[in-house]
């Protein structure tokens, strides 16, 4: 199937300009077609996902593209570990969603265009994720955006709904920017090549200069950060819940917004040696995850439309998956890409279902006591919160305590740290939402009733998923998941040989000198990765046996490994895996539970006194510093009453007024100041104006010459007499 | 078929002007008769450049091909010399079927004073001019091709423009004669600097030209030669502080006045520096190519801010134009072959899709009677064809990839980011972040445009209008166009497949001389 | 100084003060009284100059002719006989300036051209015979496009000046 | 006798001619002025015929250009009547309608 | 009658055919008149034009033959440029007629003599061809000047063309009283009158430098003709002059009668001064540049057409003016393409400009008028006239395709060739020159074309036969021209003497 991987993409894309052309001849039923061509391609993703656990072997299509110069550039598919899971993922969400979005968005204005896109969107994420080289990255990258935007902006009668759309995709178009600046700078260090192989290797293999490493690993981060709601460009995120709600399913939070965090993960030999991921200390890609997953959760306290807290929610999961694979736990971050897929388009799916029987609104407070109502809608509901504040077994809790077990191990305490406290404030807001919907009274003025099947089965497929998915990477399952997705590549180690770029005349200096330690530490080194390796535990050693049989390449986790290779030698990089921690895994269990149980003592029990959010913060925060082992109900209720509503409400008024609308402001000058500058008063006046004075200056000389032609003969032979006299002065001084 | 080998070029470039003058033979009531016969000769001339492409040899595209060189000005050593290779092909073949598409469009709707039968015989004219700019390889002919273009243009903006027709016209006028003017000076001098190694003569012969060791001049000679033709071409694209008369004329000019504008007109000036500036005066080229590359950054940020500001659609899309030519010189500047494939894409691109942006935009002012994005709205609603082909073609401009417009701009960035070894690096490589900062702009203007014409609710004024969708004609003219664009973006080999020999040639010619790498 | 000089100074002060009398006189036909002077004076010094034949055209010519066709002029014209106030327009001075900047100019040229060269005694007198044949040798087409230049501006200034 | 005496005389003809055309109003004044000139250019030629021995075309130029500033004055007087009979008026700064 | 033993000079009676046909014409048309008088009126316009397309067979048949004449001990020379000259007078005199013939028969004026004076200057222009003798280009001047004073003139009871005549006459006789004086100067530092001998340059067996005599001299000689081909400043009788004179005349003056100036430019600077650049080329120099310059500046501010035309020829005259201001100094053959330049220069701007006139006097007859004013909306109603004009105007714009552009392009091409900064400073100045005249060319183009028609009759308008087909030969030639230049760039390649 893997040969023919291409297939999958195809048929949605396809099955768009089907929709597209013949929609109206369809009507309603288009909608079949769309789930029939999802089914198609889920189908041999699955059949690609079973031929990949059974033989493990990577392949590779690809046919000329386009030419220029030297260059010939392809395009192609690559299918290994990490494009399976992502296939699976993508077309089993999408599937779901095209059928659960049959009665969800029945009777639309736009049905056909809606699955149009639709399929469009799927045929784009499905070509992004096996995508072989950066340029066909880049194309889907931007296909997706394309539908993201027609999506959200599905509703545009509505102002605010096309705002919406023109917000995520012009953000992102920001973000673009890093990503083709990114590439081009990697076309050329990789020797003119855009194949993503080609450039981990090199990236790793010490070819390239660090700095220019660091510099398209920064620009690539942008991109990131808007495809992936990072702070600061996570800002349309939240406003792209202007979309039909299975949209935001699918495309706002289990695959477009991962987009970025796959492209990091696909890349990662770049951003690996680029920001010194196997270094530790901090880098910027941890450290932007570490901060987006605890701005994200303290966001979501304060949003009452259910859509709305989900949204920070995603942000706050995408920074944890950042974070992840900023601090060297590859299969970490992208183990949680996987879980969270499914348990968030649960959560989102859910949040559909409620509003499709609460007259169309996410508002929370109108909503309260639904439990009973809408009972599957609650379970499933239930399961991803659950799932997703990282209760055990759920799938949330295998992923979120694989990342903070990596942090730990490979000395990120602050990741570790921040990724705690999203932990307990992520628990705690979802518990609020649970709450504030299922329980209590209604407070609405609609008839609440449980959703059709069409909408619940795929929620409870979702759900069940949610349940089951975690744990494919739990010790007990021997961590299935990490050997069936892993980042591996091929690397040849160049630092300081012959040939490298790396370094002018520091390196050429040095070239001696390095060769000969080189040659001596060659067998030296290699014993010692093995060695190292060996230590590390029975699957590693396992999985490396394996390796050493087939390419019988050695083994390393990081650059300095490389290093110490003699120059020339090929070995393969693969990300150091740290398994699990019951240590760690006990803590963020516990403070789950710990938010969850704060979420149940304040809007469960409504315990918490009403004039808490008027305490001082600064006075909760150092009650909170002070008594830190006091578990007070009251002093909990406290400190997180007082960290829920000033930070957050603080880290929102950020949000809106100070990135967004420096955004915004940016915009707004640019459109109200700058342009209107640069068109009224240069292009029409001083450009326009010289031109035009030009003319003038003309005409005006010509008038003034007109002045000697007065009419009169003997004025004319006046001038003429002038004219000889000095014209012969002129000649004779010239003679 | 070796009679079409002597007479196909010839053919290709003189059938349209035949045409015009049987057109202007034919008594003005006989509408049906005009416009037939107009169809008829620019479909033939269609025909021959499609029998141009289906006889071409695309092994060897650096090859010059169809080769006719014979005497015409003894005088000045000046020859009838015609022949096309890669580089040309394309535009001949997009300058043949934007004529076809434009007869076609106005069918049934010539702008007002009505008077199909000057309308199509300066179309006509025009075509003989832009084939022939794209095949002429003497110096002069190409000044005289390149010429023939501007009294069609002048006229049609002038006779069939908008309100502000004349201004336009002639600020058009004006500016396009004055660089013309230092352009034939430049072409003078070069050919006083010239000594053809067969003859012993000077020589006009931009192939021979191109040759090293004829040109014998010294380098600030070869940058003010550069210097002169940069402004007849530069005026041309336009590029940055010479582009003011391109909004007033694309504004002014009727509907198939902007696509011809748009579409070929534009394409002469960036075609010259392909084709003449670089290969004849490299070291020109080269003291110059910061300052293009400059210019084209500018002009790139400076017509997407311009653009933002707009309230006219058709003004909108003349600024962006402004702006995506920039991509194309800056391509240009980086003097290789990456960079000059990306122009000759970006040139057909952005023919491609700036024409049948000025194609909607007309549309729509017909049906609306305006251009003010403020009153417009909701075309979704009124006419979702046009609005969905409108947003396709937005996203083409934007350099959405998979589709026509991102293969002229992202190679065109990443060339700046290594131009040709004799450049400097460091510059261009800040020309290239401003450039890809360009396209956030881009998205921006081209977004906001869309969301105020077509998203929202019909305003209340045209509520109770027809607003007819999509018609006859304008399906036949559009459709090539949405194909192409669609085509060319999801398989830019089919034209960088074209141009790629002819461009290394150009650009190992440039390296060569300037003792350069070529990369 | 030799007689010559004498004469040549005689005749040139009377020309000196003649033309700038024409130019300056009121009166109309002073001015052309004037010119005559000068006119004789030209013959005059055409003699001394050895060109008898010259001289016997110039007064023939000039004061037989062309004077007595400005005569005709003036009365034609009705012009005031007696002096006129109103002769000279405006420009009296940027005239005067231009003109005796002209003769500076020139008049520098000349000295510092010709300095003091003598005009030599001539070997042999300029015949009319000589003249004629150089005429009707070398300068033929002028002589002949010259008598059709005159009959055409005789016709021309008979249609001109006739009253119909 | 030296050169120059006669061509002073001559510059000094012309540029009293050259005034008296600038200045004098009446058309037959001024045409009697450019006689002045012209019989200046005429003194100059013979003058130099005179100094150069052997040549003798100064004389011949001489004879053309008075044949030709009579017909020259001929015409010149039918335009001066012209005018006097459309403008009752000999003065040439009458006829200004057209100028700019 | 040989009594005083003239010897018969060497005749070649076929060299001097052309002009002996005209002769013979202008003698024959007074006969005509004096026998037949009114009754063979409408005849002279045929004869005239007979005679000069009978005075071009022998111009052709001299071509055929080749080979240089040289007449009357060398003051008299009939070679190609000569030829090539006359022949281009023959027929500029002939599309004159042609122009005229309506628009005479239909006005009151004393047609024969019209005829009578056109030849006379026409054989003025042709003497002026083989002139290389200071008397015979004096001559042949005066030949040209003395008529056209009074054809300026010929409308009598108009007041304006009472003024041009006026004017032109005034004007041009004080230049030419200039240019003799300049002309006693070069005689006096050469002590000849032939072009041959003055290009030896000033005698030297006086032991006193002449140098400055001569420079001068020339540079006053030149006056007189810079003011027959209305360079600035010399150009002063030239606006209103063309305004006032009948629309025929100045068709006349504008081409034949400059290009008659220009010729003599061409002997006196090629044959006779070329020596002295420093005498000639900065005053050239400068008047081509003030040339283009204020003729340019003053016609955008033009209201009349015929003043607008008037302040383009004297534009154009710039332009002509150019390639002698910068022909290298260089070795005699050095500057061909400056020659060549003018000469090529000179025939087109005869076909275009002559076209412009008799477009414009066959719009008149519907207008009325000569303001600029009263184009407006022509395409609406006479389209074809419209584009007659157009062609015209574009060509003086010099924009391809039309020969205009060829002419410009010669003339920069002299400039680049010429090599020195000052030519290329020339060129610039022609440069921009060439823009700012389209203000005014595009102006009236503009107004025919863009504007709402302002007269209230707009039938078609009907044009008279002979200015029909004087304005078909005109544009036939300037498209022609324009794509084929060889046409004429081959007359001008082969012309230097």
């Amino acid at each position: 199937m893997a040969h023919w991987a291409f297939l999958i993409p195809l048929v949605p894309a396809a099955t768009y300009f089907v929709i597209l052309l013949f929609g109206k001849r369809f009507g309603e039923r288009c909608s079949y077609i769309g789930i029939g061509a999802l089914g198609a391609s889920w189908v041999m993703a699955a059949i690609n996902a079973y031929q990949w656990i059974d033989r493990r072997e990577i392949v590779r299509e690809s046919v000329e593209w386009a030419q220029w110069g030297s260059g010939s550039i392809r395009v192609g598919t690559h299918v290994d570990g990490l494009a399976t899971m992502m296939l699976v993922v993508v077309t089993s969400v999408s599937l779901l969603v095209h059928i659960y979005s049959l009665e969800y968005l029945r009777g639309d204005r736009r049905y056909t265009h809606y699955y149009a896109a639709l399929s469009l969107f799927s045929a784009s994420m499905l070509m992004l994720v096996i995508a072989d080289n950066t340029l066909a990255l880049l194309t889907s990258w931007e296909l997706v955006g394309l539908c993201s935007f027609m999506l959200i902006s599905h509703w545009w009668e509505d102002k605010d709904n096309s705002n919406a759309g023109l917000k995520a995709f012009i953000t992102n178009r920001v973000g673009d920017v890093g990503l083709i600046v990114g590439i081009i700078i990697l076309y050329f260090v990789a020797g003119k090549t855009f194949d993503i192989d080609t450039i981990n290797s090199a990236a790793l293999s010490g070819t390239i200069r660090h700095g220019t490493l660091l510099i398209a690993a920064c620009c690539l981060l942008a991109a990131v950060c808007s495809k992936s709601g990072q702070v600061p460009l996570h800002i349309w995120l939240p406003d792209a819940m202007a979309g039909p709600t299975p949209v935001s399913a699918l495309i706002h939070a289990a695959t477009m917004v991962v987009a970025g965090v796959y492209m990091v993960a696909r890349l990662y030999g770049v951003f690996f040696a680029g920001f010194s991921i196997g270094d530790g200390g901090m880098n910027l890609l941890a450290l932007v995850g570490g901060v987006t997953m605890v701005i994200g959760a303290s966001m979501a306290f304060v949003q009452n439309d259910i859509k709305r807290v989900l949204a920070y929610s995603t942000i706050s999961q995408l920074g944890y998956m950042v974070a992840a694979l900023g601090v060297g736990a590859w299969t970490g971050g992208v183990f949680h890409l996987f879980t969270h897929a499914f348990f968030k388009a649960c959560l989102f799916l859910g949040a559909g279902s409620l509003s499709h029987a609460c007259h169309h609104t996410f508002d929370m407070r109108e909503m309260g006591g639904l439990r009973k109502k809408m009972p599957t809608t609650f379970l499933t509901f239930t399961i991803g919160t659950l799932a997703l504040a990282g209760v055990p077994p759920l799938a949330g809790f295998w992923s979120k305590d694989e990342i903070l077990n990596g942090a730990r191990a490979n000395d990120f305490p602050i990741i570790m740290v921040l990724g705690f406290v999203a932990a307990i404030m992520t628990a705690a807001y979802m518990g609020r939402a649970l709450y504030l919907i299922f329980f209590g009274e209604y407070r609405g003025h609609a008839h609440p009733h449980e959703s059709p099947k069409v909408m619940m089965v795929p929620v409870t497929i979702l759900a069940g998923l949610a349940v089951v998915v975690g744990l494919l990477n739990a010790p007990f399952a021997d961590y299935r998941f990490g050997q069936w997705v892993k980042f591996e590549v091929e690397v040849e180690n160049l630092y300081g040989a012959e040939g490298a770029v790396a370094e002018g005349e520091a390196a050429a200096a040095a070239e001696g000198e390095h060769a000969a330690e080189g040659a001596a530490a060659a067998a030296e080194g290699e014993h010692a990765a093995e060695g190292e390796a060996g230590a590390e535990g029975e699957a590693a050693a396992e999985a490396e046996g394996e390796h050493a049989a087939e390419g019988e390449h050695v083994i390393v986790h990081s650059i300095a490994e490389i290093k110490e290779l003699a120059p020339g030698e090929t070995v393969l990089f693969e990300p150091e895996e740290h398994k699990f921690n019951i240590g760690v895994a006990g803590s963020s269990v516990a403070i789950g539970l710990v938010g969850l149980l704060i979420a149940t003592w304040i809007y469960l029990l409504r315990k918490a006194p009403k004039n808490l959010l008027l305490v001082n913060p600064f006075r909760a925060l150092h009650t909170l510093l002070v008594q830190k082992y006091y578990l007070d109900k009251l002093a909990v209720d406290g400190i997180a009453k007082g960290t829920a509503g000033p930070v957050a409400d603080g880290s929102y008024w950020v949000n809106q007024k100070i990135i967004d609308g420096a955004v915004n402001g940016v915009g707004v000058t640019t459109k109200k100041y700058l342009a209107p500058f640069a068109y009224e008063q240069l292009d029409q006046f001083v450009v326009d104006g010289l031109y035009n004075g030009l003319g003038e200056t003309t005409k005006g000389l010509g008038g003034a010459f007109r002045k000697l032609q007065n009419g009169r003969i003997q004025r004319y032979g006046l001038w003429l007499f002038f004219a000889v006299a000095i014209l012969a002065l002129v000649v004779a001084l010239l003679a | 078929m070796n009679w079409f080998d002597d007479w196909g070029i010839t053919l290709t470039v003189f059938i349209p002007i035949v045409g015009a003058i049987i057109v202007l033979l034919i008594p003005k009531g006989e509408e049906e008769t005009i416009k037939g016969v107009a169809l008829l000769t620019s479909l033939v001339t269609l025909g021959f450049a499609i029998g141009l492409m289906a006889e071409f040899d695309y092994d060897d595209t650096a090859k010059l091909q169809f080769d006719v060189n014979t005497s015409w000005i003894d005088v000045i050593n000046s020859r009838y010399h015609v022949a096309i290779d890669g580089i040309s092909l394309p535009l001949v073949l997009l300058s043949a079927l934007i004529i076809v598409l434009c007869i076609v469009y106005s069918w049934n709707h010539f702008p007002e004073p009505h008077n199909p039968k000057a309308l199509l015989a300066l179309m006509l004219v025009l075509e003989t001019g832009m084939i022939g700019t794209f095949v002429a390889q003497d110096l002069i002919l190409f000044f005289i091709f390149f010429e023939v273009v501007l009294l069609p243009m002048y006229f049609m903006i002038g006779v069939w423009g908008g309100k502000n027709r004349e201004y336009a016209s002639i600020k058009f006028f004006l500016f396009t004669l004055f660089g013309s003017a230092l352009m034939l000076l430049s072409f003078l001098a070069v050919y006083f600097s010239s000594k053809d190694p067969l003859t012993g003569q000077h020589t006009f012969d931009i192939v021979t030209l191109s040759t090293a060791g004829v040109l014998d001049v010294s380098k600030t000679a070869a940058v003010v030669m550069f210097g002169g033709m940069f402004l007849g071409f530069g005026i041309k694209v336009p590029m940055f502080p010479f582009h003011t008369w391109l909004p007033d004329a694309h504004t002014e000019a009727p509907t198939v006045g902007s696509v011809i504008l748009a579409a070929v007109l534009l394409k002469l000036g960036t075609y010259g520096f392909i084709r003449v500036a670089l290969p004849i005066l490299p070291e020109g080229a080269q003291e110059w190519a910061p300052y293009i590359g400059l210019l084209a950054v500018i002009g790139i940020i400076y017509g997407a801010l311009n653009c933002l500001a707009q309230k006219d659609v058709k003004r909108l899309i003349a600024f962006s134009s402004v702006a995506h030519m920039g991509f194309v010189m800056l391509g240009i500047a980086t003097l290789t072959s990456a960079g000059i494939n990306a122009a000759v894409f970006g040139m057909v691109a952005h023919g491609l899709i700036t024409g049948l942006l000025f194609f909607i935009a007309g549309s729509m002012q017909e049906r609306y009677h305006t251009r003010e994005m403020s009153r417009l709205g909701g075309l979704l609603i009124s006419a979702p064809k046009m609005g969905w082909i409108l947003g396709f073609t937005a996203m083409a401009s934007l350099g959405l990839p998979g589709l026509a417009g991102f293969w002229g701009e992202f190679p065109a960035i990443l060339a700046a980011y290594e131009p040709l070894s004799v450049l400097s690096e460091e510059t261009f490589r800040t020309y290239m972040v401003i450039a890809a900062v360009g396209t956030v702009l881009a998205a921006a203007y081209l977004l906001v445009m869309y969301q105020r014409v077509a998203m929202g609710e019909v305003p209340e004024e045209f509520k109770d209008e027809h607003i007819h969708d999509v018609h006859g004609p304008e399906w036949i003219a559009w459709a090539p166009m949405l194909i192409l664009i669609l085509a060319l973006g999801v398989f830019p080999k089919l034209l960088f497949g074209i141009t790629d020999d002819a461009v290394k040639h150009v650009t190992d010619g440039i390296a060569t001389a300037l003792n350069a790498t070529s990369k | 100084m030799g007689p010559e000089n004498v004469v040549f100074a005689v005749i040139a002060a009377a020309m000196v003060f003649s033309a700038i009398r024409v130019v300056t006189t009121r009166n109309i036909v002073h001015a052309a009284l004037y010119l005559v002077i000068v006119l004789a004076g030209i013959a005059a010094q055409y003699i001394l100059l050895a060109s008898e034949f010259l001289a016997w055209v110039q007064v023939l010519i000039y004061i037989g002719a062309v004077l007595v066709l400005f005569l005709f002029g003036i009365m034609l014209t009705k012009a005031p006989m007696r002096g006129d106030n109103d002769l000279d327009n405006d420009q009296r001075w940027p005239a005067a300036v231009a003109s005796l900047f002209l003769a500076g100019v020139l008049g520098t040229i000349l000295i510092d051209g010709y300095g003091d060269v003598e005009i030599a005694e001539p070997e042999k007198i300029v015949r009319t015979g000589d003249l004629g044949r150089s005429i009707f040798h070398d300068w033929v087409i002028p002589f002949e496009v010259v008598s059709m230049l005159l009959l055409g501006a005789l016709i021309g200034a008979i249609v001109i000046a006739r009253r119909d | 006798m030296v050169l120059n005496q006669f061509l002073l005389l001559s510059l000094f003809l012309f540029c009293t001619g050259v005034y008296g055309a600038l200045v004098r109003r009446n058309g037959v004044l001024v045409l009697m002025s450019i006689e002045l000139m012209l019989n200046a250019a005429n003194l100059n030629l013979v003058a130099f015929s005179a100094f150069y021995k052997t040549e003798i075309s100064g004389q011949v130029f001489a004879l053309f250009v008075i044949a030709i500033a009579a017909a020259e004055v001929g015409v010149g007087l039918a335009i001066v009547l012209l005018l006097y009979r459309n403008l009752s008026s000999a003065d040439l700064d009458r006829a200004d309608s057209m100028k700019g | 009658m040989l009594s005083v033993g003239i010897p018969a000079p060497d005749i070649d009676y076929h060299a001097l055919a052309p002009e002996i046909v005209v002769a013979g014409t202008i003698l024959l048309i007074l006969l005509v008149d004096l026998i037949f008088g009114d009754r063979a009126r409408a005849h002279a316009s045929r004869i005239a034009a007979f005679g000069v397309l009978g005075a071009l067979i022998p111009v052709l048949t001299l071509g055929a033959d080749g080979g240089d004449v040289s007449m009357f001990n060398g003051t008299f020379v009939v070679d190609n440029f000569a030829l090539v000259m006359k022949a281009f007078f023959l027929i500029v005199t002939y599309l004159v007629i042609l122009v005229s013939v309506d628009s005479m028969s239909e006005s009151d004026v004393a047609e024969p003599e019209y005829y009578l004076m056109t030849l006379t200057a026409l054989l003025g222009m042709m003497v002026m061809g083989s002139s290389r003798d200071l008397i015979t280009i004096f001559v042949a001047l005066e030949t040209i000047s003395i008529p056209t004073y009074l054809l300026a003139g010929w409308k009598k009871h108009e007041h304006k063309s009472n003024e041009a005549m006026l004017k032109y006459f005034v004007f041009g006789v004080l230049s030419s009283a200039v240019m003799l004086y300049g002309m006693s100067l070069v005689y006096g530092a050469t002590g000849s009158t032939l072009l041959s001998v003055i290009a030896e340059g000033p005698r030297t067996d006086l032991g006193q430098d002449l140098g400055t005599v001569m420079n001068v001299g020339i540079f006053l000689t030149l006056v007189g003709f810079a003011f027959k081909v209305s360079a600035v400043p010399f150009h002063f009788w030239t606006p209103d002059t063309y305004e006032g004179a009948p629309t025929p005349v100045t068709a006349f003056l504008s081409v034949a009668s400059k290009a008659g100036g220009m010729v003599a430019i061409f002997s006196l600077i090629y044959v006779g001064f070329y020596g002295r650049t420093d005498a000639w080329q900065p005053i050239i120099w400068v008047m081509a540049a003030l040339s283009m310059t204020v003729g340019n500046m003053i016609a955008t501010k033009q209201t009349n057409i015929v003043r607008m035309l008037a302040y383009s020829s004297i534009a154009q005259a710039g332009f002509m003016l150019v390639p002698f201001a910068v022909a290298p100094e260089d070795g005699l053959n050095s500057y061909q393409s400056a020659f060549s330049a003018t000469v090529i220069y000179m025939l087109i701007y005869g076909a275009m400009n002559i076209g412009a006139f008799a477009t414009l006097m066959a719009i008149a007859r519907r207008t009325r008028s000569g303001e600029i004013s009263s184009f407006a909306g022509l395409f609406s109603y006479a389209p074809t006239l419209a584009m007659m004009m157009s062609i015209f105007l574009m060509s003086l714009a010099g924009v391809p395709i039309f020969a205009g552009w060829f002419a410009k392009f010669v003339m920069f091409q002299a400039t680049i060739d010429g090599g020195t900064g000052m030519a290329y400073a020339l060129g610039i100045v022609a440069a921009v020159n060439s823009v700012i005249a389209f203000f005014y060319y595009g102006n009236v183009i503009r107004l025919m074309f863009f504007r709402e028609p302002t007269v209230e009759d707009r039938s078609p308008i009907r044009v008279p036969t002979a200015l029909g087909a004087a304005i078909a030969l005109c544009a036939i030639t300037t498209v022609a021209v324009g794509i084929y230049p060889e046409l004429f760039a081959r007359l001008g390649e082969r012309t230097p003497f």
